[in-house]
């Protein structure tokens, strides 16, 4: 069943237009999370769903209900902020249960819900704590309470984590995905970091400048990305690129040439200008390169080791490349080492359209 | 020359520690000297006023202004307060103080209950053409009041409050706006805007996100308030003069008056008290809350 | 009823004067409520005018008598006293008859006349004169002579409070004793302004610019001020109205003995007939109607008229009243008033809009080098452009 | 909670239509007040109104009248001159005052609280005590003269020809302490890294100010010339305090003649004349600064 | 030779003792990074060394010479600051030759200099432009210019990228190593990223409380934490920490216990409460487990995929353990998996101390 559809939506602040014609699907349950660098339009599309922003043009559904014209609280929703926006004058009780009066819910619900609500996310203890006494994490927690007791079917993160310290973030990205597997509701979640749409997203919606550049699971877009912004923007260290043509089954760069064999192309194999990525993590070095398609010897420029592995810079057919070796891998600048990768792992794109071939 | 210094001492000691700087180095002297002479200058018509209304008027006839009293005397205060007379009515400044808090309350409060909604409306709710009006709000601001007083005579006349106590709290109210709806504004802004969606969200309205959630946030920026306010209507003197008759005139009015309607010899003891009666509710806000009062200001200027 | 009432008589004698109108009033059953406004007249007119065109008039208020109240008349404002002045026959009483006809506005009367006062009085202090032991000088040409020995001894030769309007009073007492009633009548009735700038006229600048170098140390605003230094041997003399004799008697001084008053400087012994006048603004309130025209009427009462005179140190309106309790000066101007020594008053002839070009021309001159013949070719043009 | 599934797009005007009542106030003194009285007074700044306003337009004839009256004109001067002084000075000694201030000394707060009190007081009281302190018998004067220097003369405000600088003393003792807090916020505004790299880069303390630093508050020393300015415009009270505009007429400001004309001497329409002329000079100052503050932020 | 030496360092703010009795001694030409959690002191220490703060107690030489009581500009450094701190109102070249005219040097000389940094550092073309129309990167660059012209011995970085975002951070880190490479001169380096430590450092100092944890090279830290805070401070995903004791040359733990073949221990093996640590990628799950010394079998409860990576959750002795897998890597949740380690690879500490053991 659907839970949230967004159709034909266009959003413009005076003559800029932020969202284009935008449409997402989403069935019930569904962790959907929207990826994309600063500035493209991820938090103005959580807001248009939530009805803190009037839509230019288009629908929004949610449970098979228009309600795109439907005030913010009447829409079945809940919603997680970056600054948490707890407000700071009322206990986390009062944080809680502030939604719920304003329903006009009588008292013993709202005292069971909020109790429920305290009871999944561990604050029982801080009911009677006001915001300014709690650290970043538990004020994380009260802001997913604030969602949680409204009973919601959709819940709506922007940027929830951004604002805390990676050790923190690292622990809470599990406590989200632990309540979602709990919940089962469909969850909306707005970020910029990769690591957290990896590892939280059952589909990864990427943006940019306002519009999907791919929809699809994580490991899809991590393998095939669709295209070279894509590539681009997923995977850290980032995805190498080799500026070649195809020509006849094989790649050429650079006075190189190697065969792409098990590489699948999308349609019929064209030839023309293309982009090879490879992500670093797929180059292996040392011996077991010896067996792979293709194989060569660079020198390394600089060594990165950043404690469980090792970031070397080379330069290949006369382009910068990164390869990802073990943390006790030992390469000095200079060395010599063979490297090699399978075609089969890597994306090619159109050197004009930059899609993927 | 520091470094000069620096070396010579150098040469005796391995540098260890924090770097000796003398106590009296010129650059001190000259800094705490040119401070202490400034703030001589400006302690001392404070010091000359409450001096001299301290002491007779034979001794400040003799005297000199500077010079402590010899004997002091409270009697210029009891006159200024009590016996003071304007024409026939011999009150004092007593009768202008209570104008003066009859016209302070009312305008302090309704020009801020106004000011800060305004604020908020155009802070979170901004509507076509609200920022229109701000502009035309903020720009009034600079406009010299002599422009709209005539003006103003007639709409409060229209509105029949001519000479009464709320017509002068209307004007306070009117020529407050400007720069209390920018303070509002500001600070409104300053909220994250994502604690006022978070109460959409939550279902609250225009009226209940501005007073349960903004109302008890604001302290601060209320106490700015307040203070402009009460300090900006009790030093009033123009509309004072203009929009009140003078059964209800402020204090500051009261205070010309008497200073000027002379009978016989000048009594500047007298006069002296006066003043400083005047200025003593802004002085006593402004001493007991020092520190806000600077925050204020610099937040409604600096930002403005 | 209660009746708010506005004046700006604020200074000792003043206020002496107009507490024995407050007490007349409250005896009719009557309340006055004060509403004194300090400051000369120039303070406390706009806040009176202001507050009638505002809408919130007091019930009754001083103001000269002339053409400032013109337009507040025409635009109905003002309560018509004509029925109760019939009642009471003011017509025969009040004397001169000039002041009446201010009051009138197109057959009607519109205000009380409540005193008669007269600008053409110089005072002089009899210690300032034993200080440089010469005789107290019986006109303006012996102070004049006087005056440098008067300097010399660290005495101001004549006080005068730095305002336009004192500026501008002793400017017309001077030109009425030097350049004569004709000149001055062609000037401000006619508004001829060739005689302005004719060769009486300048005599008269002449002089003003010997007398502004007499009160060149004179560091006072406040006219009561500049009295006081009379008072008390400061200064020689002032050239200053006959209220100024309300000041004398509050410090208890005797005609006579402690000073000495010249009307028209003695040397024109003229004096004119301006005064205070009291309106009744319209208001819309039986209750309050009565009370304005039982004011009205004690404002103009016998008695009344002779206890506030005495304080105020001016003259009566009505003719037929008894004064023998009136001090030399008070006698040497009624002596004049009843030998028909009289003129129009400047207030009645000319409007506040030229009356304040004049003042400010005045307050410059005083205050500046300003030569005689600039000053004089300027008043000229002030009075050419009059209306 | 509405259940209705298709739920119309509420009509414009109704949209918000809370924060448009709330606004109402603001809105009716924005158009009735700000721009209706304002359009009001230029209007019959062409009329030959005298105690009433009366629509008999004359054309330009007060504003000729206007700039050939004396008065007129010592008020504007006198205007010039205050303003010109008291801008730089109270630039000037605000700033050095927030400087010093700023370096880290003691008694900081001691020292602000005397700069700024007099902030707190009224002009009234402001050109009373002034009035009283500059007395040429009694005050600063006289205690001068007492102590051996006979000739000592400092009588400013009987002397027409510097009266307008007796009346800057005041002022400005009344309102430095303002503009010093505005200087010291925007001081302590600045990043103190920079501070930090002057140092390194080896920069002195008078140079990073001077080259560093004021520059660097442009917005403030606006905001801070704006208020002063418009403060400058409007000054009326202290005048009437202190002086009255005498000795004569050679302490007269344009509000004060404006109040004269409209209140006593009964000529409105000189009244609205000379007012229009203020709104004109404030126009004046405002344009500037409006393309300073808003034209320059979209180019940068 | 040494290059910066700090002996004996105190440093208090009122009672605040921020540093406490510090001493480093930096080798000429080294890039050492400070490291520690916000507030820990570093930006004090390096506020200190460039004579920006007044030491309470001790010295601070400089390539030999006690600068202690050394105004900033005297002492032979340049320093680069988190916000830029760019001069606003000069163009790129008056912000780079101000501090250079102020020491009156000919001008032939600064524009030579000044051009040479332009070129190092590659903002020629925006030489006439005003900090205000650089981007971040920009900025930054001729930060790094300002110091980079005064010929300094010396360079001090406070936290120089953190106002950037993640792949410009990446790539700025990598062109101050190739600077380092190519200046050769002493470098300290503050930050709260472990990836730039680590990446960066010839030696990391980490700081906690204003005590120098432990100063040592990138690989020993991460291999060879001298405490728990060390262990667990560095390394992404966090170190799993078990509670046990040491008991006759093994670890026990929660019912388990193991051999600990291979660890070598600080000094005598002793008995006692202990914390085992062992690092997420140091656990290899599948059938090369079998092949270690400590093999066990646990469940996974919770999947993370990072692409690159896969983070696993599984429960172990009764308490957390994160495996780090092959992003390939084909586990669900609920799976049952094999998983060994080599007890080498693992740190212990103490108890009490929480020094190595
Ligand atoms: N109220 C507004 N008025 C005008 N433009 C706006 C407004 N809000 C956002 N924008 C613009 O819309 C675009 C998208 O903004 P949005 O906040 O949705 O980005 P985002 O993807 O959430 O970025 P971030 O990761 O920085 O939060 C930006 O270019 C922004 O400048
Ligand atoms: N001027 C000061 N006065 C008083 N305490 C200070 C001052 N500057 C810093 N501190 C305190 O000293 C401690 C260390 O501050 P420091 O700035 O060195 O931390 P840091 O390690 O650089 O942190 P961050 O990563 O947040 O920059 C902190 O507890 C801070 O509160
Ligand atoms: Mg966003
Ligand atoms: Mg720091």
């Amino acid at each position: 069943m659907t839970s949230v559809l967004v159709k034909d939506l266009t959003l413009k602040f005076g003559a800029l237009t932020v969202l284009d014609n935008l449409n997402i699907d989403i069935p019930e349950g569904e962790f959907l999370v929207l990826l994309g660098a600063s500035g493209c339009g991820k938090s103005t599309l959580l807001n248009c769903i939530a009805g803190l922003l009037d839509v230019t043009d288009g629908e929004i559904h949610i449970n098979d209900r228009n309600v795109t014209w439907e005030e913010p609280s009447g829409r079945g929703i809940g919603m997680v902020f970056q600054s948490y926006a707890l407000y700071p004058q009322m206990t986390v009780q009062g944080n809680l249960s502030f939604g719920l009066k304003n329903a006009r819910m009588p008292k013993t619900e709202i005292q069971e819900r909020v109790a429920r609500a305290a009871k999944v996310l561990q604050i029982e203890p801080l009911l009677h704590r006001k915001p300014a006494a709690l650290s970043g994490g538990q004020r994380q927690r009260v802001a997913i309470g604030r969602a949680l007791v409204r009973d919601v079917d959709v819940f709506l993160f922007d940027e929830p984590l951004s604002n805390l310290d990676a050790k923190l973030r690292a622990d809470l990205r599990v406590e989200i995905k632990r309540l979602h597997h709990s919940l089962k509701n469909t969850m909306i979640y707005v970020t910029h970091d990769q690591v957290e749409a990896m590892t939280l997203a059952d589909r990864i919606a990427i943006m940019k400048g306002g519009i999907i550049q791919q929809l699809d699971t994580p490991t899809e877009i991590y393998n095939r990305p669709t295209n070279k912004y894509v590539a681009g923007f997923i995977g850290s260290p980032e995805i190498n690129f080799f500026e070649g043509a195809v020509e006849g089954g094989g790649f050429v760069t650079g006075g190189e040439r190697f065969a792409l064999d098990g590489y699948s192309f999308q349609g019929a194999v064209s030839g023309g200008p293309a982009w090879l990525g490879i992500r670093p993590e797929h180059i292996v070095s040392g011996e077991a390169a010896a067996s792979l398609p293709v194989t060569a010897e660079v020198t390394v420029d600089l060594v990165e080791p950043m404690g469980s592995d090792t970031l070397a810079w080379a330069t290949f057919a006369g382009m910068p490349l990164r390869i990802r070796m073990d943390g006790q891998a030992a390469v000095g600048t200079g060395d010599r080492i063979k490297i090699g990768f399978d075609p089969a792992r890597a994306s090619l794109f159109d050197k004009t359209t930059e899609e993927r071939l | 020359m520091w470094n000069s210094e620096a070396r010579n001492v150098a040469d005796a000691v391995t540098p260890r520690g924090p770097k000796p700087r003398p106590r009296f180095s010129r650059t001190n002297i000259m800094l705490y000297g040119t401070l202490i002479v400034v703030a001589a200058y400006y302690a001392l018509p404070l010091y000359v006023m409450i001096v001299t209304s301290l002491k007779g008027m034979p001794e400040i006839r003799i005297g000199n202004i500077f010079a402590p009293p010899v004997e002091v005397t409270f009697q210029p205060w009891v006159k200024a307060w009590a016996e003071a007379c304007t024409g026939i009515n011999c009150d004092g400044l007593s009768r202008g103080f209570w104008n003066s808090v009859q016209i302070l309350v009312p305008s302090v409060i309704l020009s801020i209950a106004i000011a800060s909604v305004n604020g908020y409306a155009l802070a979170n709710w901004r509507f076509r053409g609200s920022e229109v009006f701000f502009t035309i709000l903020i720009v009034g601001a600079f406009i010299p009041y002599q422009v709209m007083l005539y003006p103003l005579v007639i709409i409060l006349r229209e509105m029949g409050l001519y000479g009464s106590i709320w017509g002068l709290v209307l004007v306070h109210t009117i020529f407050g706006m400007p720069i209390l709806t920018l303070l509002f504004r500001n600070y409104f802004t300053s909220v994250p805007e994502e604690l006022f969606k978070a109460a959409r969200v939550d279902g609250a309205g225009f009226w209940g996100i501005y007073f349960r959630i903004m109302l008890p946030m604001s302290l601060p920026i209320f106490v700015v308030a307040i203070i402009l306010q009460v300090t900006g209507i009790w030093n009033d003197f123009l509309f004072g003069v203009i929009y009140t008759k003078p059964a209800d005139y402020p204090m500051t009015v009261q205070l010309n008056n008497i200073v000027n309607s002379v009978q016989g010899v000048k009594e500047y003891n007298v006069n002296m008290a006066a003043t400083l009666l005047t200025g003593l509710v802004p002085l006593i806000i402004y001493f007991a809350s020092g520190k806000l009062f600077v925050r204020g200001i610099a937040a409604g200027a600096v930002k403005g | 009823g209660e009746l708010e009432v506005t004046h700006w008589w604020t200074s000792g004698g003043e206020a002496a004067a107009v507490s024995e109108f407050a007490k007349a009033f409250d005896a009719t059953g009557n309340t006055w409520v004060d509403g004194a406004i300090a400051g000369s007249g120039g303070t406390a007119r706009p806040i009176i005018i202001s507050r009638i065109l505002g809408g919130d008039p007091m019930g009754a208020t001083q103001l000269n008598h002339g053409r400032q109240a013109e337009e507040l008349i025409q635009a109905g404002l003002m309560t018509d006293l004509t029925e109760l002045a019939e009642a009471e026959g003011w017509t025969d009483l009040v004397n001169p008859s000039s002041l009446l006809e201010s009051c009138t506005y197109e057959g009607r009367i519109y205000c009380v006349p409540v005193n008669i006062h007269s600008w053409q009085w110089i005072w002089l202090s009899h210690d300032a004169f034993a200080q440089i032991d010469t005789a107290v000088p019986s006109d303006w040409n012996e102070f004049a002579a006087a005056a440098p020995k008067l300097e010399a001894a660290g005495i101001v030769p004549l006080a005068m409070g730095q305002q336009g309007w004192q500026q501008n009073g002793a400017f017309g007492v001077m030109t009425i004793a030097i350049a004569g009633l004709d000149a001055w009548s062609k000037v401000v009735i006619d508004k001829d302004a060739d005689t302005a700038r004719g060769p009486e006229y300048a005599a008269v600048f002449e002089a003003a610019v010997d007398a502004r170098n007499f009160a060149a140390n004179s560091n006072v605003q406040d006219w009561n001020l500049a009295t006081n230094m009379v008072i008390t041997g400061k200064a020689g003399g002032q050239i200053m109205g006959d209220w100024a004799q309300g000041e004398f008697q509050m410090a208890g001084q005797v005609a006579g003995e402690d000073y000495t008053c010249l009307p028209g400087l003695g040397v024109n012994e003229i004096l004119d007939t301006g005064g205070d006048a009291f309106y009744f603004p319209v208001i819309d309130d039986e209750e309050t109607k009565a009370a304005q025209m039982a004011l009205a009427s004690t404002l103009i009462s016998p008695e009344v008229q002779v206890a506030f005179n005495l304080k105020k140190g001016s003259l009566p309106v009505r003719g037929d009243v008894d004064l023998t309790a009136a001090n030399d000066c008070m006698q040497k101007g009624l002596d004049i008033l009843n030998a028909g020594g009289i003129m129009p008053s400047g207030d009645m002839n000319l409007t506040a809009d030229t009356q304040t070009q004049i003042e400010d021309l005045m307050a410059e001159f005083w205050t500046s080098d300003m030569s005689a013949a600039d000053a004089q070719e300027r008043y000229a043009d002030i009075i050419a452009s009059a209306d | 909670m509405s259940s209705s599934s298709n739920v119309r797009r509420p009509a414009g005007l109704f949209r918000n239509l809370s924060a448009k009542i709330a606004s109402i106030p603001m809105v009716l003194t924005a158009l009735v007040v700000f721009v209706g009285g304002t359009a009001w007074t230029v209007l019959y700044s062409f009329t030959s109104s005298k105690l009433l306003p009366k629509l008999n337009f004359v054309g330009l004839d007060q504003y000729e009248r206007l700039w050939s009256t004396r008065r007129w004109l010592i008020s504007i001067e006198n205007l010039a001159v205050y303003g010109f002084f008291s801008m730089i000075f109270t630039l000037l000694i605000g700033f050095t005052l927030a400087a010093l201030l700023d370096r880290k000394i003691r008694g900081e707060d001691v020292f602000r609280t005397i700069f700024l009190y007099p902030f707190a007081l009224s002009f009234v009281v402001t050109g009373l005590a002034w009035q009283w302190i500059l007395n040429p018998d009694l005050g600063v004067q006289s205690v001068v003269r007492s102590m051996g220097w006979e000739s000592f003369t400092f009588n400013p405000l009987n002397d027409p020809d510097i009266v307008i600088y007796g009346i800057l003393i005041a002022g400005l003792w009344q309102g430095t302490g303002l503009i010093m807090c505005i200087m010291l916020a925007g001081l302590r505004g600045i990043d103190q890294e920079i501070w930090k790299a002057a140092r390194v880069d080896g920069i002195g303390t008078v140079k990073t100010y001077v080259r560093i630093v004021i520059p660097m508050m442009r917005p403030v020393f606006i905001t801070a010339l704006v208020l002063i300015a418009s403060g400058i415009i409007k000054i009326y009270d202290l005048v009437v305090a202190q002086t009255n505009g005498g000795p004569g007429i050679s302490s007269e400001v344009p509000a004060k003649y404006v109040i004269n004309y409209m209140f006593r001497a009964q000529n409105l329409g000189q009244g609205f004349a000379a007012s229009t002329m203020m709104l004109l000079s404030v126009v004046i100052i405002l344009i500037p600064w409006a393309y300073l503050e808003f034209g320059g932020k979209k180019r940068g």
